[in-house]
């Protein structure tokens, strides 16, 4: 049984389509890569999925169990965690209590929940900023700080919405690793991002939406292969 | 069915002088995201003016307006300039309590100056009321509601019409675009909280006839605002102009229909309703 | 950050020179009253009062060759604020006895306050009955009770023949005052079997009772009463009942509101026949009356009303007080003389006479040092030309009742 | 050092009464405690989740009824009195905070404000219960031996014991909650509600469990006020003045700072005195009110973290 | 036309663009593409006034402008049409655009307009509509004549495409290139690289904050360097 089965998924926003008749399957263990053009609904189905806004019509099953509908915080309870495109640190908070308040959800008490943390600060290479204030981190740091504080839930399902989003090379080649790295260590991920070089370099699968639908869904050497794919990313050649 | 029709014209009357208080309220709120406690304190200002006029000018409150409209746009560009500006990046709730600590050093400074007793404005011609179809209407009143409408469609062209009201519009929807646009969005700031402040005291001057008043007048008054502009929805023009009509009318109908004492507990009951249900306010245009 | 230090400094620095500095042989009266907030203007009245008797007093020598001080505190209309400065007047500096308070609420406080420190209140205007009906035996009320209010309207629609109403509207402001006062009158109106058509509490500073008045026309009564304790609202009550066509035989009022001359200066030819039902409205035929007014105008430029007369009879009833209480050296033994004074009382001030006992009231209440004439202060007045004047009890009245009012068409 | 100070802070507490006996002073430092009380109750909400509530008189209202009414009616002592008005604050916070806290940022400040006053209109027309405008009084408080020795509830000694002890109950409180899950769930509300959702805080449920122990507090410092002053009525309880006047407290002190509320409180109560004995008592004008007005502006201006908030960015420390 | 040298600007403490050198000629239509987060947006903030820079020049016709104000910038002649359009959602159609003539004066608006007209027929029809109720595409039309009503000669463009259906993208490309004809020099952005870069007489490939590629925009097409950059091939 897939990890997480999305089935028929549809949002509209008033009337603009966000998202229509999206259906995919992620196996446990998997880098799922998610792309598609500005505004082809990725962060919708992100949202759709964690809990953030709920589907028109459709179906999400995590391990065959309907989690549609429910809340965010149910939704992470359930195993998913998630980051956000722009950055949502507890910004005047220090990066350990970033990520104890996540470690909670596993571990109430206080002494626990913090050497969980410490130690997801530690695979995140965020040891020696343990008590800098959340807001004084450079951006790829902050970047990092949400990967760990999701990593603190402990989710089976791990939910990342551009994780390279304004790093640059050094700090993208790093954060593929990191992000190949979480994988082994048991935890699925499905990747939405823009830097295609690092995530055809590291996803198993690649999903291409456009316009809310599925256009593509095959390994990454097929996916660059794909005209419909190329056409959606460079814009049709003008006749 | 006379009741019923009195009630509604009663209503009317009074909110159409609430829709003034709130638009001056609404319009600093959108462009600078003040909650101005204050507001009530400006009203105050201009039901001295009227007081003033009458008692040592001999100019008819009605017609002193047209000098305290200006003189109260000089105030709120001083109270702007040299009061607000700095405080407003601090956020909100500090602006909040600020503008709470200013009415307090505003209505104690006039109760100094003028002491606290109760002040009233006769004016001769305006002892029965006009009784068209039946149905009373206060002659202080009709002229304040007439002048208000009157103000209040001037208000209302300016928005529409002029670059400086398109600017501050804009400017409460999309300041950097506004920006782009060449807007100098620091002048129409103190622009704006100038004609909010020109506002509720002109809406003072017209009040002051049909009340009494006294330096700590602005204190009923704040709580209203807020209904008002949040039944309108907070930043809109036309919401607070419905938003105070329709408080007026609900006040009017609530206290024949339901109960004096609950009058003002029917206003807030809608107030909360809206506020959960439609918490962009009955005219909000879809901004969440 | 240095601005703000600077200003705590400079505050500090004024403190140090604000330490009380009254003089040392005054004999002194502690006054909680709302110099500031919603209730300002009644502070200063009262201040206007008092300082006009403690001119005449110490002009004339003071009590024992002592100069009488009465220090104003300020509660602003909060209730725990009123607590405080009575505290502090009581402990700090040490006043002999009390007067003041303004609004009823604030009054228990002081009474409360009062009370438990042993120093005696004289209560001048706050009404609320509980103030006397709780055995405080520190506290002393001059002014009559909420409930003794209506005394002299309902005498008059008793005595005079066909003046009972067949049915009355009452409408009432939502405060202790309001209601007490509108509690006694349909008490009494129902023991005559009156149907009351409108029970109507309101918010006092109501900016609009026009629906309120549609309520009321819609039935038609045959007496309009209204009480308010706030002038607003008396002014806008009447313009506004007549404005909606409101037509009894008789419009009446209650409490303060509807007592004062801005009544007829706003209201002009609709305040006529306007009856108001007073705890005191004044004989202007008494000469001491006349000459308190004629002294009061001078110095004030206006006329004064109720209030200011509580408040000056009330310096000179505890003049009275300290005149003949024993004074010793100690605080304790100083105010208890006072108190035992104040209990043997018996004088007559710009107010009436005055008296305190024991008795009950007309809602079944038990008075403790109530005035026992404030049930004979009660007057029916009635406005006419602009000027109020008593029309009943006949023995205060200045002018023949005009009823049912003619000038409305029923 | 840091229990150096504490110790001494407690020392003070609980002699402070017996160093300084002027009774007008008590009665002052009483009236700073309690509004400590209700600073530190607005923090627990206000500073913590950073939910600006307007409205936290009702439950200081609700408290001081309940306290009043069991007391009055039922004969229940008001020393069970205050805490179980304590309890019915926090109950009735239960379907304010699920209702109100479906809104978020001003929008849920001014239905705080919208509750607050309906519950006020409820207070003064229910007079079966409330008694209406007239108010609730209370002549004399019931007998209690206390090691053998009857109370004297006509010193304020007692009154300063009881107070001071729910003043501490309030800063543990607010320090436990600090070093707790529902603390650190407050400020991760604070800081970003979504994130908070995302790892698996229910922010609803946090933010009513929040309100619930803020509403205790400030029921418990509305049952010592009435017990205290022994008087209430509903325009004195439920005032729109009062519930701003907590936030003043909360914020001047510093929010979500343990002293933070009763530095605020030491400093409305001081300046509220000085003031009013400088320009009304010494100077005979009625200026008092434009310094206060004026003060406020400036503290915000100049200390828009608190003063003792700016105190602890000073001296680094943590609470 | 407009040359920026060496411009470097930070968010705080996080460093958006490294050494930025970019010319635009007259009277051509510039690309500068990238993917998401390269700096483009941030250099077009940095011209238009909204963001300061730390260091580096920007020249706008032989004048300094890195200190102007937006304002000052807007009527020197340089219009920047933001990213997702920022319309002011409650204002009409003929709102917006005079709001893009705030500038101007008076008189000159109707010439103004009319020529917006021209280039947009639509909007003559959607001149009484609140802007908020317009499509997508209509919204972008309104986001460009709202730019061109201020009379640019340099017009900049932030992903005037974004979000919008092939069908509208191609419309609105098509009015690039007229505006171009009419004289007014453009400089987009666009994540639409191909389509983008066809158009252009030159073209800049931002990454990670510096300008990683540069060259005519046909000679970019052809790099298969782009594609790579792209597609990471």
């Amino acid at each position: 049984m897939a990890l997480l089965a999305v089935k028929g998924l549809t949002k509209y926003f008033g009337g603009l389509r966000a998202v229509h008749d999206l259906s995919f399957d992620v196996q446990t263990g998997e880098i799922l890569g998610l792309i598609g053009p500005n505004g082809a609904g990725k962060t919708t189905a992100f949202n759709l999925i964690a809990g953030f806004i709920h589907p028109t019509r459709g179906e999400i099953l995590l391990d065959g169990e309907s989690i549609a509908g429910m809340k965010p915080y149910a939704v992470t309870r359930k195993g998913i965690a998630r980051t956000f495109q722009i950055v949502k640190p507890f910004r005047k908070l220090s990066v350990l209590e970033n990520v104890t308040l996540a470690a909670f959800l596993r571990f109430p008490s206080r002494g626990e929940a913090e050497s969980q943390a410490r130690q997801v600060l530690e695979r995140m290479g965020l040891e020696s900023k343990i008590s800098a204030l959340a807001v004084d981190l450079t951006l790829s740091e902050q970047k990092r700080l949400e990967i760990a504080r999701a990593l603190a839930t402990q989710p089976k399902l791990l939910l990342l919405d551009e994780p390279m989003g304004g790093l640059n090379a050094t700090e993208i080649e790093q954060a593929s690793l990191l992000v190949r790295d979480i994988c082994k260590g048991g935890v699925t991920i499905i990747w939405v991002e823009h830097v295609l070089k690092a995530i055809m370099n590291s996803s198993n699968r690649v999903v291409v939406i456009n316009q809310g639908e599925k256009i593509a869904d095959a390994p990454p050497e097929q996916i660059v292969e794909n005209p419909d794919v190329i056409a959606a990313y460079l814009g049709t050649k003008k006749r | 069915m006379e009741t019923f029709v009195q009630s509604i014209v009663s209503g009317i009357l009074t909110g159409s002088l609430y829709a003034m208080i709130g638009v001056g309220l609404t319009v600093i709120f959108g462009v600078m995201r003040i909650i101005n406690m204050a507001h009530g304190d400006m009203v105050m200002f201009g039901m001295y003016g009227a007081f003033l006029s009458i008692t040592f000018l001999k100019i008819d409150p009605f017609l002193s307006i047209i000098l305290w409209i200006p003189i109260a746009f000089l105030i709120g560009v001083l109270i702007y300039r040299f009061l607000l500006k700095n405080i407003v990046p601090a956020g909100e709730l500090n602006t909040l309590l600020y503008t709470a600590g200013l009415s307090l050093f505003i209505a104690n400074l006039v109760l100094l100056i003028a002491t606290g007793d109760y002040r009233t404005i006769k004016l001769k011609y305006a002892i029965m009321p006009l009784r068209p179809f039946g149905i009373a209407v206060p002659i202080p009143l009709a002229i304040a509601f007439g002048m208000a409408i009157l103000i209040t469609v001037a208000l209302y062209w300016f928005l529409v019409r002029t670059d400086t009201g398109r600017a501050i519009r804009a400017t409460s929807q999309e300041p950097e675009a506004a920006a782009l646009m060449g807007v100098n969005v620091d002048r129409t700031a103190i622009i704006t909280f100038a004609l909010g402040t020109a506002l509720a005291c002109a809406a003072g001057v017209l009040l002051a006839p049909s009340l009494y008043l006294y330096p700590t007048v602005g204190e009923i008054l704040v709580a209203k605002c807020f209904v008002i502009v949040v039944l309108g929805g907070l930043g809109s023009v036309p919401g607070a102009i419905a938003g105070g009509l329709l408080l007026g009318v609900v006040e009017s109908l609530g206290a024949v229909y339901v109960s004096v004492p609950y009058k003002d507990a029917i206003g807030f009951v809608i107030f909360l309703l809206v506020l959960l249900f439609r918490p962009s306010g009955l005219f909000g245009v879809g901004k969440s | 950050m240095r601005k703000s230090l600077i200003l705590v400094m400079a505050v500090l620095f004024l403190t140090l020179m604000a330490i009380p500095s009254f003089a040392q042989d005054t004999l002194k009266i502690g006054a909680p009253q709302p110099m500031t907030g919603p209730d300002a203007p009644f502070g200063s009245k009262f201040q206007k009062a008092y300082n006009l008797a403690l001119e005449e007093i110490n002009a004339k020598g003071g009590v024992k060759g002592k100069k009488i001080e009465v220090i104003i505190e300020d509660h602003q209309a909060k209730n725990p604020l009123a607590a405080t400065v009575t505290e502090k007047l009581i402990t700090q500096y040490k006043v002999l006895a009390l007067t003041g308070g303004r609004a009823s609420g604030q009054a228990v406080e002081i009474a409360s306050v009062a009370h438990r420190l042993k120093t005696p209140y004289l209560v001048d205007h706050p009404s609320a009955d509980i103030i006397t009906s709780k055995g405080f035996e520190w506290v002393f009320r001059n002014n009559p009770t909420g409930s003794i209010y209506p005394q002299a309207f309902n005498k008059f629609i008793s005595e005079i023949p066909g003046a009972m109403p067949k049915s009355a509207s009452v409408v009432y402001d939502n405060t202790v005052f309001g209601k007490t006062i509108a509690n006694s009158a349909m008490v009494f109106l129902k023991s005559k079997n009156v149907p009351i058509v409108n029970d109507e509490a309101y918010p006092v500073n109501t900016l609009d009772f026009k629906p309120l008045m549609t309520k009321v026309k819609a039935q038609n009564p045959d007496f309009l009463l209204m009480v308010a304790v706030s002038t607003t609202d008396a002014i806008l009550l009447t313009r506004q009942a007549k404005e909606m066509g409101v037509a009894p035989r008789a419009f009446v009022g209650f409490g303060g509101g509807f007592g004062v001359a801005d009544i007829a200066t706003e209201l002009g030819p609709l305040s006529e026949n306007l009856f108001s039902s007073a705890a005191w409205s004044g004989n202007p035929n008494d000469p001491a009356t006349k000459a308190f007014y004629k002294k009061f105008f001078e110095k004030y430029n206006f006329y004064p009303k109720e209030h200011e007369v509580e408040g000056y009879a009330a310096i000179y009833i505890l003049a009275d007080a300290l005149k003949r209480a024993k004074l010793t050296g100690k605080l304790e033994e100083n105010r208890e003389a006072i108190r035992q004074a104040l209990l043997k009382t018996d004088m007559v001030t710009v107010f009436g006479k005055v008296k305190f006992g024991n008795y009950k009231g007309p809602l079944g209440d038990q008075y403790t040092n109530q005035n026992i004439y404030s049930p004979d202060h009660s007057v029916l007045a009635q406005w006419r030309g602009g000027k109020l004047l008593n029309v009943y009890p006949k023995s205060n009245a200045e002018i023949d009742v005009v009823f049912p009012d003619p000038t409305v068409k029923r | 050092m840091k229990k150096i100070v504490i110790a001494l802070s407690l020392i003070l507490l609980f002699t402070a009464p017996l160093i300084v006996s002027a009774p007008f002073f008590v009665h002052l430092m009483i009236m700073v405690l309690m509004w400590t009380v209700l600073g530190a109750s607005w923090n627990i909400l206000g500073g913590f989740t950073g939910q600006v509530s307007f409205g936290h008189a009702t439950f200081l209202g609700a408290g001081a009824y309940t306290t009043m009414i069991l007391y009055l009616k039922l004969g229940i002592a008001p020393w069970y009195g205050i805490p179980i008005g304590g309890l019915v604050a926090a109950l009735i916070a239960l379907p304010i905070g699920f209702i109100c806290f479906r809104l978020r940022g001003p929008y849920f400040a001014l239905s705080t404000l919208a509750v607050a006053e309906i519950i006020r209109l409820v207070a003064l027309n229910w007079e079966s219960l409330t008694n209406g405008p007239v108010g609730l009084l209370i002549t004399t408080l019931p007998d209690v031996t206390f090691r053998g020795r009857s109370i004297d509830w006509e010193n304020k000694i007692p009154f300063y014991y009881i107070i001071a002890i729910i003043t501490l109950g309030s800063i543990v409180a607010t320090y436990i909650m600090s070093r707790t899950r529902l603390g650190a769930y407050s400020l991760a509300i604070r800081e970003d509600i979504d994130s908070a959702e995302a790892i698996g805080i229910n922010t609803v449920q946090a933010r009513v469990a929040a309100l619930s122990l803020s509403a205790f507090f400030a029921g418990v410092a509305g049952g010592f006020y009435a017990m205290y002053l022994r008087y209430i009525d509903p325009d004195a309880v439920f005032s729109i003045a009062l519930s701003i006047e907590m936030v003043f407290i909360a914020v001047v002190g510093g929010l979500t700072t343990v002293a933070g509320p009763l530095i605020g409180a030491i400093v409305l109560v001081a300046f509220g005195e000085i003031f009013r004995e400088i320009f009304l008592v010494h100077f005979k004008l009625v200026g008092h009110l434009i310094f206060y007005g004026l003060m406020m502006m400036i503290v915000i201006r100049y200390l828009p973290e608190g003063i003792w908030g700016r105190l602890r960015l000073r001296f680094g420390s943590q609470h | 036309m407009l040359a920026i040298e060496k411009l470097q600007v930070a968010y705080g403490k996080v460093q958006a663009l490294w050494d930025v050198t970019l010319g635009v000629p007259d009277r051509e239509i510039v690309a500068l593409v990238g993917a998401n987060g390269a700096g483009k947006t941030t250099l077009l903030k940095t011209v238009s006034g909204l963001l300061r820079r730390q260091s580096g020049s920007i020249t706008f016709d032989g004048k300094h402008i890195e200190e102007a104000s937006p304002p000052e910038i807007v009527k020197q002649g340089v219009v920047h049409v933001p990213e997702g359009r920022k319309l002011f959602p409650e204002l009409t159609v003929i709102d917006n655009l005079l709001m893009g003539a705030y500038t101007i004066s008076q008189s000159e608006r109707p010439q103004r307009l009319e020529r917006v007209f021209s280039v947009f027929p639509v909007l003559q029809e959607r001149q009484k509509q609140i802007a908020g109720t317009l499509s997508g595409g209509e919204q972008q039309m309104v986001a460009i004549g709202r730019g061109m009503m201020a009379g640019p000669k340099l017009l900049m463009l932030d992903e005037p495409s974004l979000g919008l259906a092939p069908l509208l993208v191609e419309e609105v490309f098509g009015v690039i290139t007229e505006i171009n004809r009419l004289g007014v020099t453009v400089l987009l952005v666009e994540q639409n690289t191909q389509h983008a870069l066809t158009l252009a007489h030159r073209g800049f490939v931002m990454e990670l904050g510096r300008i990683a590629l540069s060259g005519s925009g046909v000679d970019l097409l052809a790099n298969s360097n782009v594609r790579k950059a792209y597609l990471g091939l």
